[in-house]
């Protein structure tokens, strides 16, 4: 069971988690990244492919489902303007048990990271603006999935 | 043959505009071929394009490498490395 | 930030979630562990050695805390009787980003798994009961993070 | 000197009891010894603590080898290994 939400609106790990345990698994590994307020952030804008997001996403989650014994798997990806505290993506995972939940979560924010048409504008209390570079630890990170 | 041209993040703002219908000649065969081209459109499309190693494309919705064939693509989105997650 | 509680009574992960985003980080990985219905499963019973548990809980934590850079860390651990569907288990994990929180996440899970003092008992429909025995791929999936 | 001998899941069931109190010879070293001590004590505790393969130990409150010295310690826990999570 894959659902995928690619959404301005804010979203409830809680509700999310809740659909995922009531799979029957023996466990639900999740991810939620949140906006840091790091260095006077006041907005994160997330701008995106809006036509092939969802697709790229689903590749993604494919993948995973073919890797892993899986019951389910969510994940929820928001674009627009965020500030801090804000959560901007969940990764839920729902497994037998916990070994495959808790690498196909990794695997999936991982991904997501290095796979995903999103990109992140910040914008800083003096006003000024700068595109997030992506971090050579990312691509490490997903590197290690193998292609 | 029309082709949409979109573009995201930085390379965006340096085009100043997200998208653009463009007819290609034959010979540009590749999305290499089709930035090189594309980049002798306008100094802003120069600047935006200028630096290959930190440029990716989408060929109909699918990531694709320099090298990939455009014959019979509608769509190519050009963009910085994304950043998601 | 280590929250560590051992109770019988039942716990709200997307709280204890939310709690753990208040704290600034970029991430916040979790693993709730769920009693699955399997075989006819009608009561799993955790014994523990009430004494003992905090403490040894607590080593695993402080395990974590002293290998990878958290913000927070929250184990949550039930006792007592639990029907299928009922929730054993929370691991969450707060830090600046993902890598640290979702390994440090694994880890606590592992450890918990082999290094707490709870034994699980199964009562089937039929009325029969067998205790759970441990198994090989607990062990080697503890043994992965070296003593 | 009195020590307090806590049995947990089904070395506890066996032996029909959670706990008791006992008072084992200076000969009784490690846990090991003290396991070997306890079987005795009754047919149950002996059916009990046969397979040592299966049976884990807590000394104070810290899991425990066989080999572990017991001089001191005031509370030892005996269990098959742990299956929390």
């Amino acid at each position: 069971m894959i659902a995928i939400q690619i959404q301005r609106e804010a979203f409830d790990p809680g509700a999310l988690q809740a659909d995922l345990e009531a799979l029957g698994g023996g466990g639900v590994a999740t991810f939620t990244g949140v906006v840091r307020g790091e260095g006077g952030l006041s907005e994160l804008v997330l701008e995106h492919h809006a036509a092939m997001t969802t697709k790229a996403v689903r590749a993604i989650a494919d993948r995973a489902a073919a890797r892993w014994t899986l019951l389910g798997l969510t994940i929820v990806h928001r674009h627009g303007s965020l500030v801090p505290g804000d959560r901007i993506v969940f990764v839920g995972v729902a497994a037998r048990h916990r070994g495959p939940a808790l690498e196909a979560c990794a695997f999936l924010i991982d991904w997501l990271k290095t796979h995903a048409p999103f990109w992140k504008r910040e914008t800083f209390a003096d006003g000024t603006t700068r595109w997030v570079e992506p971090r050579a630890e990312d691509d490490a990170a997903a590197a290690r999935w193998g292609g | 043959m029309a082709l949409d041209i979109l573009y995201f993040a930085w390379v965006r703002e340096t085009i100043g505009r997200d998208q653009e219908q463009v007819d290609p000649p034959a010979s540009v065969e590749t999305v290499a071929d089709l930035i090189e081209w594309l980049s002798q459109r306008s100094p802003a499309h120069a600047e935006a394009l200028a630096d290959r190693q930190r440029l990716r494309a989408a060929v109909d919705h699918t990531f694709a490498d320099p090298a990939a064939p455009i014959a019979g693509a509608r769509e190519i989105a050009l963009f910085p490395p994304v950043t998601g997650g």
